[in-house]
């Protein structure tokens, strides 16, 4: 019972593997140079996969602002009063989570029961979502900044890094189909083990 | 403008690759001047960093403003002065090199060539200068993308080898890639030092998962160094690829991973995590043993000149590795101070090796038959290389040695030093033999007939852009011999804090 | 869960099917479902750039290269 | 410790030479302006080693510190005594080879005659470097060129024979001191983490335990295989390939006397002789040079070569300076010291000849020498006395050590050791002696019959001759004029001979 | 609703599975395209719901068009390759010919 | 003129991408709908001697098409959803190939008619080779419908200004 | 609530439908059918499925909802104009490749030309 | 060879599997990842700092915009390399291999159409990806992705020769540097105005607005830079790739 709960736990963890495990083996193991490539892929994928698995957390949602917050902001600098211009800024989703959250919850959605505008009388005055089981980390809020659970947001980071990777992975994928291809027109075919053979009879 | 010098470093060649790709296409013959001046300008910016590091201590440079853990900065040091330094001169020279070469070598694609060949310094230069691990993964990948292609450019072994390099070096950089992302999984950071101060600040010394990570690191960078078992792509790539790319290559790739490993071990990890903690020391230096070996038996094997001189590379990083690995500060002193002597090293001799196919078209080592007589000055620029790699002083070769097997006794891997030193011995023969062929010519004529002025061949000196790599080389590797004790000072004032002498193990 | 068992599925199909035609198709599908798991673990941008590299730009290449070099595989 | 003086001159009188190798390569296009400028080169050197034999002899040594190349470590020049012996020896016999390679090269047309100057003087800047380094490290870097730099020299007819003799030579000189004197020297280093400073009675004491000595000793001892002790002998022979001046400046003077200076300067300067007579290790060197004593000496009776005789008979006599030395009586030390000039002295002369009647006459066997002697009477009377140096027979300075080195078995106690010494000497006359003595009277009573007349001389041309009469002249010198060489050597170990 | 959703969600995933026997069993290259092809307009409608639960739907719109973008090219290309190589020699031919032996 | 209209056009599909309404993201838009136009336009309208008010008049032709097709669509999955959960041999399964001529004169009525064929009850067009369609029926009854040719002239109502 | 009822059934709908697709994929005995079921079930569910989606987006009328509900209209007209240009480019390319067509009355050559 | 690799394949999955134990659970909130200062401080700073709502975008472009103009360089690369590999320049067409046996392409009236009523729609929607990079997911990578994909249909659709019309290969490679160096001239400006590399604060200088507005707009700007190159490369590699390096017909 244990391992089960352990495994899902972390079942993306183990399936990252798993996958990885299956590009790793063919990019070993096949012969054919364009599965040698799908399998770089898969296995460049799966690595992508783990690290957006490090920036998961429950109850958040994606790292991008709310509308109403971003607004809320503006309005601050621009010196509105922040009570009427949240409320006149509040758009759909904020609302929507407010409606939604009144109804039963749902795993996904954020929890959003106790979102509050608060007001804060300091030059930039935000609207502020503070989650009712907030976190025992202390969240800055420092000057111009807004008060943002950290907790509210997924991890940007790994999101940035990934982007990366892919971009390294599809440019990796184009390099090696070039070459794939400049075998190919030299030796008349992909298969590994048929270039090395055509080599050592040689005629080189 | 000295305090931008880190970033210059690298912008220049990075600037001008793209304005040489895109200028290419319509004036190719500005090609090779612009990547000159652009790589002469770097060396300048590596210096003034240099100096500067050496005036004041380490430079951090952030980019964009932000501070480290949240900006990406550039942290230089002593060490990575030191190897910017080299990796810059190293480049200059191979650029001058390429200049007849590479038109003949890459069918007529010499813009491109140049283009990829300065992406490749910027992107080595990069990985050398940056405080940020994943930085380094992106640089790594600038120059992994370049190898590939430079060495792609070469005949159809080339093409092949540089498929599995691309496998290969993915898989590696995926390693790394994995490595860092299970260092930040538990440290929440990128940054080199950052993350030490996590790992010691949260007693992370027995977590599986970083130990995890360091092994997907070093076994990644270890693919991409082509230490022993994990070799098999390097030799026929640098064999087989256009001589211009791997006279780059060979000398700058396989060190500036082992300067990586050296920066993982050190700034990321820690010392104290990498060699007291996960105690497998031991294990590596007789791994390290066994790839002098192989290498240099590999060597013996070889008759095609260039891939004689790979095999000598992987001896070569079994050399560094093993060196990291003593566990002591001089053996650590020599390991890095063998990243700098042994790619001038590499670089002599394969741009020897390009001059020799650049002038018999010939592969095999008995190209060089007679060669004294008819390109002397290229044969003094390979002997000094030659007697480097051997190990015979006042070369860089041998101060490298020197604090090698210095490391070794003091540490007491007997093996290591044992193997060290037959390497030196198959170095010897291996190069001696090629001497010997150039002295004698390839069947020595019997009793006194002897050779008067050039034969029937029709083979002269090299033309002033190869002589003049060839021979700067050869000077800089006295030079760094000769001066190896301010060298040294430098790395040592790196090491100091790192405290390895007081009693590892 | 479901889509990380379509993934290990299609990952391996990918990779055994002897026609590089549907092993770059099926390859599409499995960057897909990857970016579907993505959209779901709320990396968005990544998602996107997967759908747009993955699915679209890779899987054309792959098909590039199969027209100019053979369909078949050994493995 | 001895006082000191600080001056350039050992560094000058080590670059004298190399610096010959620029005008030599220079002035290739007219050998006359070349040999002169060896020459000039030549005595330059031989002035500057000479200037500073009064400082030496008063018991002073000159320091010069030229570069501190590693941490704790410095290319460094220091002359002493046995230092000085070495470079007079070395620098004064230059001179006389170049003479004699002019005649011999000339004589031959032997080609590449550029090359092979110059490189002659890179190996005697290199012989003179030895002889005048301070501590072990400057020694072993002189080492190694001089090695690399004989190395042309030895190959110089490039021929297929030429490259298996070169072969043999350097991979045995290499592989000894990259395998075995590296290593070593770094342990000492490391032992120490001194400066690793030649000091009078050693700077090895206290540092190491026994079992490390020994090995250390073992690794220096063989690790210096120019000084030929078997096993690693046989590169000497091989390297007989070479043109004769070579031979004769290699197995003479520089690359054979560089082999054992720096076995005598390990024994005295690194470990120092109290230290090895408390170890009690030293003996097993003893017994292997006693071993290589008789061996190659009983070889030698079987070669007819000349030359290749003459390379084992050299073998024989260097093991007989290490023998002394391994003995570590002080006697026995100064008798090993001098024995570098006395034999160098004898066996140059020995060479020269053997030289002089290849060019003569083209003949370089032993068996085809009968009755020669009436033909190149010079040649053969300057053998003859060089012979009798080798072997230590009056009127010879050959005696002079040979003594210094009995009494000095008898000093240490070691009968058996005596014996090798008897046995050997009788040998040595075996193998010599009946050369000269069938070159005067040959059994073919044909030959025995013609009569000698100058006019039927056919001696080689003077350059060649020259040098070997001088030499031969110097052995005799030196029996009735040995004392500032014991003086020297006795510097050496503490007491003025 | 919003489970009625994330159901509808779940329903479309399951429907995938014999869509994704297609895929796997298809006897010829085309089965497995057009089983891809289907698979890849579900997707941009799973997005959608993914954006309709994460309720950020504006921030999945594009994405879910950029998905039916990509995938009608891929199948184009698809197509297209199958227009170009010759039908003589192409794979399903030949895969018939070897199933007969 | 068909510049404007193709730029207006497109500025309409960037309002309601964008869902940004500040001059900033505006003034974007603007400028993208710019080289969109000065790139791309000429993909837009093939045929540009069409007078405006015929293509006004296919303008308020296409949704009645549109609401035909789509009841049309829905059609045709029910059909393909009735043989598709018929239990055991699915009988009216019976395909054929049928070959029609259309009277169509422009490209993009042949392109409207056969993308209409696609969408409709058990029919694809596999090619179109001048005046002639080669369409896949899947049952003997949809081959049937195919011949008749209402769509046809629906088709040519909207885009070929009123009927043949 | 009229709207949440409305979008629950076109989804449902839109449900169906796909079931019928895929079932149509599964069971079809040929290529050229399953591309009937692929082709015709795809869109169509599709449709129906994203109208549905849109208007429940609609219960909130604001002008950021309208957009949203535009869009996927877009998406919508999107996949309409695509679905089927795919569906006729993967037909003619197995016609022409070959593929054999199943018939009532046994098989015949696809390729009639 | 199998053998060997499942035995590496083993051993790199059993290692995997020894660390996942020590993970912090899935989702963890308390997850070092995501308690970290860096982290939080992007989220909650990103806006303060850089007036952008969408996160991923601020810290790509701005944060760790050093990173991504390497990446927008790796891009570049790998066009550059497709083309030394593959390309032959002038007259002296390789042949494909014998075995490739291609047929003439036949324009296909559907599709055709189709693609040309989509391709200004892709394009704009591409570029709409490119400027709504700071509010919704995308930016340039992604939408030069899509603005490459429309060329790439161009070609699909009709050949490639007509593609190259559009987009004529030394136009491509101009794009694809001038986007780079649109993303270089944004950092060599900041050093010229004497901030660091990427500094983008210091660019208030030449772009109206505060400090925000700066960083904000320098994003847009360095976005469209990396939308220049991916939509050159990106059809660049397909160009060379789909027509094996003459540039001649695609598939």
């Amino acid at each position: 019972m244990v391992a089960i709960e352990a495994l899902a736990d972390k079942f993306n963890y183990w399936v990252y593997i798993v996958i990885m495990m299956i590009g790793l083996y063919a990019m070993v193991s096949k012969n054919n140079l364009i599965k040698k490539l799908i399998g770089m892929s898969v296995f460049q994928t799966a690595i992508i996969l783990f690290y957006v698995s490090i920036g998961y957390k429950d109850e958040a949602t994606i790292p991008i602002l709310y509308h109403d917050q971003v607004h809320g902001a503006h309005h601050a600098e621009e010196g509105d009063h922040s009570d009427e211009g949240a409320h006149h800024d509040e758009t759909h989703a904020m609302e929507a989570i407010a409606k939604e959250a009144t109804h039963h919850g749902n795993d996904h959605a954020v929890d959003a029961d106790h979102a509050e505008v608060d007001e804060h009388e300091a030059d930039h005055v935000i609207d502020a979502h503070v989650m009712h089981n907030e976190s025992d980390h202390a969240f800055e809020a420092g000057h111009g900044g807004l008060d943002i659970d950290p907790n509210q947001f997924e991890n940007p980071l790994v999101h940035v890094l990934m982007l990366t990777a892919i971009v390294v992975g599809v440019a990796t994928l184009g390099v090696g189909l070039a070459i794939t291809q400049k075998l190919y027109g030299e030796f008349g075919t992909i298969e590994e083990h048929e270039i090395i053979e055509q080599l050592r009879t040689g005629n080189d | 403008m000295t305090e931008q010098a880190p970033i210059l470093i690298l912008l220049f060649p990075f600037l001008t690759a793209i304005f040489v790709a895109l200028l290419g296409a319509k004036v190719p013959a500005a090609s090779w001047p612009l990547t000159i001046a652009s790589l002469g300008a770097s060396i300048c910016a590596t210096l003034t960093t240099l100096i500067q590091v050496l005036e004041n201590g380490t430079i951090r440079y952030y980019v964009g403003g932000w501070a480290p853990p949240f900006g990406i900065e550039l942290r230089i040091d002593g060490l990575n002065a030191l190897v910017a330094v080299t990796v810059a001169t190293v480049a200059f020279l191979g650029a001058i090199y390429s200049k007849d070469r590479v038109e003949s070598e890459t069918e007529n694609k010499g813009p491109q060539y140049y283009a990829l060949y300065l992406l490749l310094a910027a992107g080595l230069l990069g990985i050398v200068i940056t405080g940020d691990a994943f930085n380094l993964y992106v640089l790594l990948e600038i120059a992994a993308l370049t190898s590939y292609a430079l060495l792609a450019m070469g005949n159809k072994r080339a093409t092949l080898a540089a498929f599995k390099y691309l496998i290969m070096g993915t898989i590696g950089a995926s390693f790394y890639l994995l490595g860092v992302g299970y260092l930040y999984i538990k440290t929440g950071s990128l940054n080199m030092v950052d993350i030490q101060e996590q790992l010691i600040a949260n007693g992370l010394q027995d977590s599986s998962t970083v130990q995890v990570a360091f092994i997907m690191i070093t076994v990644g960078l270890w693919v991409k160094m082509a230490f022993f078992p994990l070799h098999a792509w390097l030799p026929n790539s640098y064999a087989f690829g256009p001589t211009t790319s791997s006279s780059i290559m060979a000398p700058l790739v396989t060190k500036v991973m082992i300067y990586v490993m050296v920066r993982m071990v050190l700034t990321v990890f820690g010392p104290v995590y990498a060699f007291e903690v996960l105690d497998w020391g031991n294990i590596v230096v007789w791994l390290a043993v066994i790839a002098i070996l192989a290498g240099s038996i590999g060597a013996l094997a070889q008759k095609d000149l260039r891939k004689m001189l790979t095999f000598l590379i992987i001896a070569e990083v079994g050399y560094m590795v093993g060196g990291v690995w003593l566990v002591d500060e001089t053996g650590m002193t020599g390991a890095i101070y063998h990243i700098i002597s042994d790619a001038f090293m590499t670089l002599c001799v394969f741009l020897f090796a390009g001059i020799v196919f650049a002038k018999t078209g010939a592969r095999d080592i008995y190209a060089v038959d007679g060669l004294f007589k008819k390109m002397p000055i290229t044969m003094i620029g390979f002997i000094v290389g030659a007697f480097s790699l051997i190990g015979i002083p006042p070369t860089a070769g041998f101060f490298s040695k020197w604090y090698l097997i210095q490391g070794g006794i003091n540490s007491g891997n007997w093996e290591y030093v044992i193997a060290l030193l037959i390497s030196s011995l198959v170095n010897a023969v291996l190069f001696f033999r090629i001497i010997e062929i150039a002295y004698f010519g390839k069947k020595p004529a019997e009793g006194h007939i002897h050779h008067h002025g050039d034969d029937h061949t029709k083979i002269s000196e090299a033309p002033i852009t190869q002589l003049i790599p060839l021979l700067g080389t050869a000077a800089i590797i006295l030079l760094i011999g000769i001066f190896n004790k301010d060298l040294v000072a430098v790395i040592q004032d790196f090491l100091e804090p790192f405290n390895l002498v007081a009693g590892i193990r | 869960m479901i889509i990380l068992i379509f993934l290990i599925l299609t990952a391996f199909i990918s990779l055994r099917v002897k026609d590089l035609l549907s092993a770059a198709m099926i390859f599409g599908v499995y960057s897909l479902l990857m970016c579907l798991l993505w959209a779901g673990m709320g990396a968005v941008d990544v998602a996107f750039t997967e759908a747009a590299v993955g699915a679209g730009v890779s899987a054309v290449f792959l098909i590039s290269t199969i027209l100019r070099t053979s369909r078949r595989s050994s493995d | 410790m001895n006082p000191a003086i600080t001056s350039s001159t050992p560094l000058l009188a080590c670059l004298a030479s190399l610096a010959a190798v620029l005008p030599i390569l220079l002035l290739r296009k007219s050998p006359n302006l070349r040999e002169s400028a060896t020459f000039v080169a030549g005595f330059i050197k031989f002035g500057l080693v000479v200037s500073m034999l009064p400082t030496i002899l008063g018991g002073t040594q000159i320091e010069y510190t030229l570069w501190q190349i590693l941490p704790n470590l410095s290319i460094a020049f220091r002359v002493d005594g046995l230092g000085m012996l070495f470079g007079l020896v070395a620098s004064s016999l230059w001179i006389l080879t170049s003479l004699y390679t002019i005649g011999y090269m000339r004589g031959l047309k032997e080609h590449s005659q550029t090359r092979f100057v110059a490189f002659f003087a890179v190996s005697l800047s290199a012989t003179i470097g030895v002889a005048f380094s301070a501590n072990l490290f400057t020694l072993y870097l002189f080492y190694e060129m001089l090695s690399l730099a004989t190395y042309p020299l030895v190959t110089h007819h490039q021929d297929k024979e030429a490259r298996t003799g070169g072969r043999t030579y350097l991979s045995y000189l290499l592989s000894t001191s990259i395998g075995f004197v590296l290593p070593a020297m770094i342990f000492v280093f490391l032992k120490t983490g001194s400066s690793m400073e030649f000091a009078e009675g050693g700077f090895l004491a206290g540092h190491v335990s026994g079992k490390e000595a020994l090995i250390l000793l073992l690794l220096f001892t063989f690790g210096f295989a120019k000084s030929g002790l078997m096993p690693f002998h046989s590169w000497l022979p091989a390297a007989m390939v070479a043109p004769t001046p070579v031979s004769a400046l290699l197995h003479a003077v520089a690359v054979v006397k560089v082999g054992v200076f720096c076995v005598i300067r390990v024994f005295t300067g690194v470990f120092g002789l109290e230290f090895l007579k408390t170890m009690d290790i030293a003996t097993i060197i003893a017994w292997a040079a006693a071993f290589t004593i008789v061996v190659s000496s009983l070889i030698a009776l079987t070669q007819d070569n000349l030359k290749r005789r003459l390379a084992f008979s050299t073998i024989g006599q260097l093991s007989y300076i290490i023998l002394g030395v391994a003995l570590l009586s002080d006697r026995a030390v100064i008798g090993s010291m001098a024995h570098i000039a006395m034999h160098a002295v004898g066996k140059i002369t020995l060479f020269m000849c053997a030289g002089a009647i290849f060019v003569a006459s083209g003949k370089k066997y032993i068996s085809q020498m009968d009755g020669l002697g009436k033909k190149m009477p010079i040649t053969f009377a300057a053998f003859t006395i060089g012979s009798l140096s080798v072997i230590g027979l009056p009127p010879t300075g050959g005696l002079i050590s040979k003594f210094y080195l009995v009494t000095g078995a008898m000093d240490a106690g070691q009968t058996a050791l005596l014996i090798v010494f008897l046995v050997s000497t009788m040998l040595n006359a075996a193998y010599l002696l009946p050369i000269g003595y069938r070159a005067f009277f040959p059994k073919d009573p044909e030959l025995a019959r013609q009569p000698f007349s100058w006019k039927n001389t056919e001696e080689a041309s003077l350059p060649c001759v020259l040098p070997l009469c001088i030499t031969a002249g110097l052995a005799l010198v030196l029996f009735i004029k040995p004392q500032f060489l014991l003086n020297l050597a006795g510097l050496m170990v503490g007491h003025g001979g | 609703m919003e489970n009625f959703i994330a159901y509808a969600g779940v329903a479309i995933l399951a429907l995938m599975l014999p869509i994704m026997y297609r895929i796997i069993a298809g006897p010829t290259a085309i089965d497995r395209i057009v089983a891809v092809n289907v698979i890849g307009t579900k997707t941009a409608v799973l997005l959608i719901i993914i954006g309709m639960i994460f309720e950020r739907v504006e921030m999945f719109v594009d994405f879910a068009l950029t998905y039916a973008l990509l995938n009608f090219i891929g199948s184009i290309a698809a197509a297209r390759f199958l227009n170009r190589v010759n039908p003589t020699k192409s794979f399903t031919a030949m895969e018939a010919e070897e199933s007969k032996e | 003129m068909y510049r404007l209209v193709i730029f207006l056009l497109l500025f309409g599909i960037w309002i309601i991408f964008s869902g940004q309404f500040d001059y900033f993201h505006l003034s974007l838009g603007l400028i993208s709908c710019g080289i969109i136009t000065a790139i791309s336009s000429s993909f837009f309208f093939s045929n540009r001697s069409k007078s405006f008010g015929t293509r006004l008049g296919e303008l308020m032709r296409l949704p009645g098409y549109s609401f035909w097709l789509l009841w049309q669509i829905i059609l045709s999955n029910v059909h393909i959803l009735k043989m598709a959960l018929t239990p055991g041999e699915i009988k009216e399964l019976d395909p054929s190939l049928v070959r029609i001529k259309t009277n169509l004169k422009t490209d993009f009525g042949k392109y409207a008619l056969a993308n209409s064929i696609t969408l409709t009850p058990g029919t694809i067009t596999i090619e179109i080779d001048g005046d002639e369609m080669l369409i896949h029926s899947i049952s003997k009854h949809t081959a049937k419908g195919v011949k008749d040719d209402t769509m046809e002239r629906k088709v040519a109502r909207v885009f070929e200004g009123g009927g043949q | 609530m009229i709207i949440d009822t409305i979008s629950i059934c076109l989804i449902c709908i839109g449900i169906v439908f796909f079931i019928g697709g895929a079932v149509g994929i599964l069971r079809f005995p040929d290529f050229y059918t399953r591309m009937h079921a692929a082709g015709k079930g795809d869109t169509c569910s599709m449709f129906l499925i994203l109208l549905g989606l849109g208007l429940y987006q609609l219960h909130e009328p604001t002008l950021a909802n309208f957009l949203v509900f535009g869009k996927i209209m877009f998406i919508t007209i999107f996949i309409m104009v695509t679905s089927p240009t795919s569906t006729h480019a993967l037909i003619k390319a197995g016609f022409e490749e070959g593929i054999k067509m199943w018939t009532r009355n046994g098989e015949k050559k696809g390729n009639v030309k | 060879m199998k053998f060997l690799g499942l035995l590496t394949v083993l051993i790199t999955g059993f290692l995997l599997i020894q660390a996942e134990r020590d993970f912090p659970d899935w989702g963890d909130v308390n997850s070092p990842a995501s308690s970290y200062k860096l982290s939080q401080h992007y989220i909650t700073q990103t806006f303060a700092e850089t007036s952008v709502p969408n996160m991923v975008t601020a810290v790509l472009a701005d944060y760790r915009g050093y990173d991504t103009m390497f990446e927008t360089v790796v891009i570049f690369t790998a066009g550059i390399a497709i083309i030394g590999i593959l390309r032959v320049f002038g007259s002296n067409i390789k042949p494909d291999h014998p075995e490739v046996v291609l047929t003439k392409k036949k324009p296909d009236l559907i599709v055709e159409t189709t693609c040309r009523l989509l391709i200004p729609i892709i394009q704009l929607f591409a570029l709409y990806v490119v400027a709504h990079g700071h509010h919704s997911p995308g930016g340039g990578f992604q939408g030069g992705v899509i603005f490459g994909a429309s060329f790439i249909l161009l070609a699909l659709a009709r050949d490639l020769q007509y593609a190259q019309q559009w987009v004529p290969e030394n136009r491509i490679l101009n794009l694809a540097g001038i986007g780079i160096f649109i993303y270089a001239g944004f950092g060599v400006a900041s050093l010229l105005l004497g901030g660091n590399f990427l500094d983008y604060g210091v660019l208030t200088a030449i772009i109206p607005g505060d400090v925000k507005d700066a960083h904000s707009h320098s994003m847009l700007g360095v976005e469209i830079g990396v939308a220049f190159t991916v939509t050159a490369i990106m059809f660049s590699i397909y160009s060379s790739l789909s027509s094996n390096g003459h540039m001649k017909e695609g598939i």
